[in-house]
């Protein structure tokens, strides 16, 4: 469905700068946490998005990366475990205008909201979620979650996790996400630059970030994110062009017969896969979100998806408007009346 | 040859029959009818489960009761004075309604080998003399109903389908009623999606009432004349309509947006399907993935700044609790309509029940008060979760809304409002930056003010963890945490400011009081309008507030020797009012799924009251 | 992971008939509903998997469909909406040697159930899950659900339903579902064959099933369902064979960089595409959940995936096992004086 | 040159710091040392908020007090003799605590500029001599852990990882206890993940012991006699850790496979670590996707005939509460164990508080009664989740077992029982094909038969609908439910049955009788003990079992003058016994998360009581 309603979030001159999006609360946070990363760069990309700040909402769940709202100076809600996503699309709903960030955590989001979390993506409403994937229950100290290694052993799987893990890119793509990415919480550039692009979605936009816990998972995101394996183990999609990774930009990855094979650049470009990230069709994207759960494939960093569908607020807006236009604007007195109505005098 | 016409004050009539035959839209008809002409009308529908039973079985029996008269009524009457029976199975149900020397009409058609079977009778019961006490009319409905309809092109299952206004059409004859009103109704309704079906329906219902004029059936037919009513336009409304219709005014009233974010549930839904059709007024509703999301969106929307409300029936409201605590603490007007129906667990969706009153006070975890306003009759809905409404956008607190599934889907003659006259609902968004503070609260009512998104300089965080006072961040100071558990109660009970004095019907002293709440309200004054004109020290005192009560309950039920409280439970108010006043309050406690009778009541009295 | 636990249900030689898992309620529901010829199926088949009456049961949230255990002659439980998934876990978990059938709706599973349905699917126990497919709320007379298409005019959406259906069989891969299928409810051998591959298949199997509500949804799967337009409008999957489909069986299914594209059989059927539902890699199998999604393609039924991953209840009794070997079995006494004691005399 | 050792009968120490300090560990230690040298102790640790605050602040600061002593003692004592502050926020946080001359140990090294300044100090306490009413001993604790570690490989970090225990040894040796018992921990703690970290922490806690023996700081040593315990084998336990094992008890005992599901919540994760430990006793845990899944598996669970068994806090309860009431109209035997924690909402994760009570009883949608049973104490966790298992089983029915977190943190020594004196436990399952039906109930306990899947014969549908009496078929008849809704209220109220009469401490009539539920018991129990060794004829009941209540409550609460209800919330089951009993029953109520003082209570006492 199309919508009529164009506008989207009213926005003016970025003239903010990062301080004012920062709250007299001190974050409370382990020391060298991930979550202090994306912290900062929300807060250095927010005046770039040109939104006043009274514009502006977060809404969380429960978790430690749910703390997130009370250090942005903006408005604010620090919810109950995993419902932020409902709450947000109230705060949406109500209000097409603002700009709405949905923050939580593995659990947070896959575990108990794992449902709120899929009928988001469908409704596509324009709010943009981060989830902080750090493959752990941090705020409760440290259970497996739903994106642990099956076989991890926990404090509540002494023995080794049973289940096999989401894969969060998978999850929101087959839910309908209009789009998808994923980021990393210490290349501070892509970040900002994925939370900017999603910003600029209208529609759902999801943002998986690999977020370290240094105190009950550490290290986990570590081969993706540290300078000596990160090339060899992750491949930035740029749309248009083709996959290829490692520390010299010499390997690309091939499909085929729906299997993927790496192989050496040098050997020529031509059967490599290139990126659409604008396909409405999902296959590639499916297929790039399960490369990371292959053994020896690099793991996808960037916008896997990016398509635009209509948002839920504005086909419910114009519904409104069209009601009004057929039926006039609701007259109280009359819808009283409405039916058959006997007089008594 | 005009039959004799008697006079009678008024009448009950039930219609009974198979899920798919038709009962409760001949019985809406007639009562719409008995409205327009100036009754007094009290409906009580009898659905069936959900879901369809085997077709002449006799859990597959729908019927629709009306009472009608000529004097005010508050009950859709305890037996019947007609019984129209489509089958077997409905005879089976409801003959124990009908009164002595009532009037059975059957449809003598149905009453063949395997329907009597399906119904357990062993014996026909038209033949074996067993209803002998009745005035019984076997009328071969089905094949009158096909012959009636020959000349049309429907098959015979379609001109089957028409029978029930056949049988709308003996009644009509028999109360003297116009069929103008039927005729108009079957023309609308049809004339989109079935207009073939208008005139076969329309031939039907003549059919069956000159089938009455033409032959010798019925020897008295019966005429109840429009009752008094105070002057003013009516319609005739039921509970869940008058729910929806409270709402709209509300939100027009307070100039917000209503935002209803609602999962299906039996017998809920209505709510949702009937405000989904006012577009034009705005209003938002929100089907949601479940009952958590459903008031999580109705939570996300007050925050913004409309008017957030979410409904459901009992189960739905046990998954809503933890987001229900999480507005308490957030401080944000939210209503919460529960229609209650018969539980426990799935229960039994389709009767009616009193029994979640304790689970709304309590069913939280930790601290949380919030008031709750309870209906006591169709129309009363409109005026109660508009109350709701203006209470909770007042005192920015979520506000729990009681109707149940006896009140939700009975109706009866409503004297529209005046929209001038409805309460003002004054909605104050916080603008002024100087002094701001999330929890600086109105000294009067504590509420916090309620600043929205979107406003410039107020900029907070709110939350489900413990709040400072007055700068709301969050904090786990031990005195801290009890003056605001004690600020959240304290809110709860000053809205008893708002809460007229008590209105007592009958004796304001003396023997018996019966308090009562919610949809027992009609047995219980039509049994205290009775007995008080007998002369008898009896009172009535209904309860819109379980939560608080009024200031001045105590005092009320210190005049009384005996406080008698009737409900659909196991006696959740009575277990507060002893609580509360250490008064030794009883219980009339019935947990059928079915309302009081007026007779059961009036047995229960005679315990008390001796003259 | 794997585990030692080879055995799967204890099953004996086939002597019960169709009429031993009849009982004595009689269905309710409406006269022409699909339900009953999946209920015929299923007590058809039954007899065929060769398990004793006494360890099977059947376990159901709340809806239409959902009244199906009232009407099997084994073990039965009619729980509560959307949470047979997490029952019939339990019941697995506590005796695995029981053959655990769920039975759920569009809004029982994937509704207020969606995120128990997703979880379940990637627990893995052995369990099969019959989703009753009819695009609408059933037993609450006739409201849209996650399953009805986008612009649905029904009781709670009288100008149309905004969201996104969701599809069943991608959430389900997404969520890492071992054994993923689609069937229809009148096509009484193909729903009776699917429901033995289920059974037969080690882990949790998830079969979609296309059934008429001809109450509030009348028609909805006719294209797929009605002699005269199934042929065009469906492709039976078959494990090695080319997606071929049509009255006359002419037309194939190629890929081209992803988008699918219908030829003509006659031109040659080295191009089209070839099932393989026994890939790890879900690429194929999602491009074919996605493929009902687009105009015009044709819908595919049969079975998208079938691979043999460890079940839940295995590991875990596995786990068991190893613990009692390592630190032998439990023995109270001496767990009640773990660690530092003292003795007073 | 050996100090003065002074004999004392029991002391109360504080240890306090940021949360990463260790305050937790070397609390335990110590707790761990006095137990096992003999004396009775009660433990209260104290977290900041589930997530860590800024280091040095004011919400950072972890603490933990140990009450030891040579009498029994039932709580961690409301004052102490000696607090050891690792910086000033500990200070400013806990000095109203300590005793007027009690024993000030502090960091000294921490009281810089930025440490005061994040403590809220606008001057130093050490200087400004505000601390002049107490012993102060500031001491450089990190220099000095420093300097007894140079020798090691460690870098600064680590090397002040370790001080928790400079600062232990300090206090074994105020109290001349032995460092064996924390040497041999601190071996086999570490010894698998840190074997390096082994020597400098048996360093750093010789060096605190050394430097008080070296230097002449204490002028006196102190010494705590053994208490006098009956016979038998002790152990120190938390009452999580007591929980754990009267499941796994329960589970041995009665022959079942325990399936707990779960999902992690503060104070409740605790059980779930544990149970997941004993997989050699066959105990299956599940961590499940959430609330309600975590109660669905354990209902299945019981479906199958395993014991099911669920566990979480207040706002998760909220979530499972559609699903128990699944579970009680099942009839099924499920344990839901709620660890309490302040609410409402998400409330105050990690304090105490006792506001679920009425939750538990009523957040269910319709009738749904269910037992109800509180711990007292840690130890008492056992015996109280061992009786609720019990129950459930023979019974056929969910119960509920209420824990709060400062019993479920607290620990206390504890008198291992012997296996063979467990009350039996008998679990049926019905074989008999003959005459079965999933409703009829035994007459004695009006439990229905637990008929497992895997039974031939007995293949069965239970569900949520209302089921017929015996039958257990679907069931709409008006008489049948209110039959069914009362059998289910009489069974709960037959399991009174169960409850022995009920025990009095103190005078067994008089002024004064209090009455206490779950964590309260010690505060209470200390004040009666004073109180009626004074002569005051006053008495102290406390109850396991809040739904039923004993059937000898009434008389016994008759019997006196004043019944005081101490409860942590305002007033729970102060109403359900002025509703039961129509007794004016008054309330002591503290809304703080921290458990009563023992003054709090003795102050209010003697509003009743005047000698
Ligand atoms: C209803 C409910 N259940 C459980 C909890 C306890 N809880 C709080 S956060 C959390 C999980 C946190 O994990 P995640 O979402 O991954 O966030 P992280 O702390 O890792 O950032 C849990 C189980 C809760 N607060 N509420
Ligand atoms: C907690 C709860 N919420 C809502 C309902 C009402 N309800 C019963 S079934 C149903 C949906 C049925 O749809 P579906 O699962 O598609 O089954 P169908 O009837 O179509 O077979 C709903 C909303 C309920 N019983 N319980
Ligand atoms: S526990 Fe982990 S996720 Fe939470 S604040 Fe600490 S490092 Fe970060
Ligand atoms: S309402 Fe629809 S799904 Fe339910 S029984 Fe009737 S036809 Fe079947
Ligand atoms: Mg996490
Ligand atoms: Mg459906």
């Amino acid at each position: 469905m199309k919508s009529k309603r164009a506008s989207g979030i009213p926005r003016g001159v970025p003239t903010l700068t990062q301080k004012d999006f920062t709250t007299d609360q001190d974050p409370r946070w382990c020391p060298g946490c991930g979550d202090y990363s994306i912290l900062a760069q929300t807060r250095r990309i927010m005046p770039e998005l040109g939104i006043p700040r009274e514009n502006i909402v977060f809404i969380s769940g429960i978790g430690c990366s749910s703390r997130f709202p009370y250090y942005m100076n903006t408005y604010g809600f620090h919810t109950i475990h995993g419902r932020a996503p409902t709450i947000a699309s109230g705060v949406k709903m109500a209000n097409p205008d603002l700009s709405v960030w949905v923050i939580t955590g593995d659990g947070d989001a896959l575990s108990i909201g794992g449902n709120h979390f899929i009928h988001l993506m469908r409704r596509n409403f324009d709010i943009n979620v981060l989830l902080f994937n750090n493959r752990i229950y941090g705020l409760t100290k440290g259970q497996y979650s739903p994106t642990s290694e099956q076989g991890k052993s926990t404090k509540s799987s002494p023995f080794g996790s049973l289940e096999t893990p989401f894969n969060p890119i998978s999850l929101a793509l087959s839910a309908g996400a209009t789009f998808v990415s994923r980021s990393l919480d210490t290349d501070t550039q892509h970040l900002r630059s994925i939370i900017k692009a999603a910003f600029e979605h209208k529609g759902t936009s999801f943002i998986e970030i690999y977020q370290n816990c240094n105190i009950f998972n550490d290290g986990t995101f570590f081969p993706y994110t540290k300078k000596e394996t990160k090339a060899d183990n992750t491949v930035f999609l740029e749309h248009g062009e083709p996959l290829v990774f490692g520390l010299e930009s010499d390997k690309g990855i091939e499909l085929n017969n729906f299997q993927p094979e790496v192989t050496t650049v040098s050997n020529g470009t031509e059967n490599l896969i290139v990126h659409d990230q604008f396909a409405e069709n999902t296959t590639l994207a499916n297929f790039l979100a399960r490369m990371s759960d292959m053994p020896d494939m690099p793991h996808p960093i960037g916008i896997f998806r990016s398509v635009q569908h209509t948002c839920y607020e504005d086909l419910m807006t114009d519904q409104i408007a069209a009601a009004k236009q057929q039926r006039g604007e609701g007259d109280l007195d009359a819808l009283l009346h409405a039916g058959d109505t006997w007089i008594v005098e | 040859m005009r039959k004799q016409v008697e006079q009678i004050p008024a009448a009950t009539v039930l219609f009974a029959g198979d899920s798919g035959d038709g009962s409760q839209t001949i019985g809406t008809q007639m009562t719409e009818t008995s409205a327009m002409i100036g009754n007094d009308v009290a409906t009580l529908p009898d659905y069936p489960a959900e879901i369809k039973a085997p077709a002449g079985s006799l859990a597959g029996v729908s019927g629709f009761q009306l009472h009608f008269s000529s004097e005010t009524i508050h009950t859709p009457g305890d037996t019947c004075d007609v019984l129209v029976a489509m089958n077997p199975a409905a005879l089976k149900v409801n003959l124990s309604k009908l009164k002595d020397n009532g009037i059975l009409i059957v449809n003598a058609d149905n009453f063949a080998q395997k329907n009597l079977r399906l119904a357990g009778y062993a014996d026909n019961p038209l033949e074996d003399g067993s209803l002998e006490k009745y005035q019984v009319f076997p009328v071969e409905l089905t094949k009158l109903n096909r012959d009636a309809l020959e000349d049309t092109e429907l098959d015979l299952s379609d001109k089957d389908q028409c029978k029930n206004f056949f049988a709308l059409g003996m009644i009509l004859w028999l109360y003297n009623r116009p069929m103008d009103y039927t005729i108009r109704w079957i023309k609308t309704k049809f004339a989109l999606k079935y207009p073939h079906l208008i005139e076969p329906n329309i031939l039907a219902l003549r059919a069956g009432n000159i089938y009455c004029e033409a032959t010798d059936q019925f020897a008295t037919t019966y005429e109840v004349k429009p009752a008094k009513f105070s002057p003013g336009t009516y319609r005739n409304i039921a509970g869940n309509t008058s729910t929806v219709l409270g709402l709209v005014a509300a939100a027009h009233q307070s100039g917000l947006q209503l935002v209803y974010g609602s999962y299906p549930i039996t017998p809920a839904s209505d709510i949702l399907h009937g405000l989904a059709l006012y577009k034009n007024f705005g209003i938002v509703t929100m089907q949601m993935e479940d009952e958590i999301a459903a008031v999580g969106v109705a939570i996300g929307a007050a925050f913004s700044g409309s008017l957030g409300v979410t409904g459901s029936s009992g189960p739905g409201l046990a998954l809503k609790s933890e987001a229900i605590n999480l507005a308490m603490i957030a401080e944000l007007p939210l209503v919460v309509c529960n229609i209650q129906r018969a539980g426990p667990s799935t229960g039994m969706p389709t009767k009616t029940e009193q029994a979640d009153l304790l689970q709304m006070l309590y069913g939280r975890n930790g601290e949380s008060p919030l008031p709750i306003l309870a209906a006591a009759r169709p129309t009363d809905c409109f005026d109660t979760v508009y109350e709701a409404c203006r209470i909770a956008i007042k005192y920015r607190t979520p506000v729990i809304f009681l109707s149940e599934l006896y009140i939700a889907l009975g109706a009866e003659p409503w004297k529209i409002p005046d929209v001038a006259d409805l309460p003002k609902i004054e909605t104050e968004f916080h603008t002024q930056v100087d002094g701001f503070e999330p929890y600086l609260r109105d000294p009067d009512t504590l509420a916090r003010p309620w600043a929205k998104p979107g406003t410039p300089g107020l900029e907070h965080r709110i939350g489900g963890l413990e709040k400072s006072d007055i700068t709301g961040n969050v904090s786990y100071d031990p005195e801290n945490h009890e003056k605001m558990v004690e600020i959240r109660a304290e809110k709860v009970k000053k809205i008893a400011n708002e809460i007229p004095p008590t209105d007592i019907y009958g004796a304001q002293e003396g023997e018996l009081l019966i308090l009562g709440w919610g949809g027992t309200f009609g047995a219980i004054r039509t049994v205290v309008e009775n007995r008080f004109a007998d002369g008898q020290a009896i009172g009535h005192v209904h309860l819109r507030f379980l939560n608080p009560f009024p200031s001045d309950l105590g005092d009320v039920l210190n005049r009384y020797k005996t406080i008698l409280i009737p409900e659909l439970n196991t006696g959740h108010l009575r277990q507060l009012i002893r609580s509360e006043y250490l008064i030794d309050a009883v219980g009339l406690n019935k947990i059928q799924g079915q309302p009081f009778h007026v007779f059961e009541l009036e047995t229960e009295i005679d315990n008390y009251i001796r003259n």
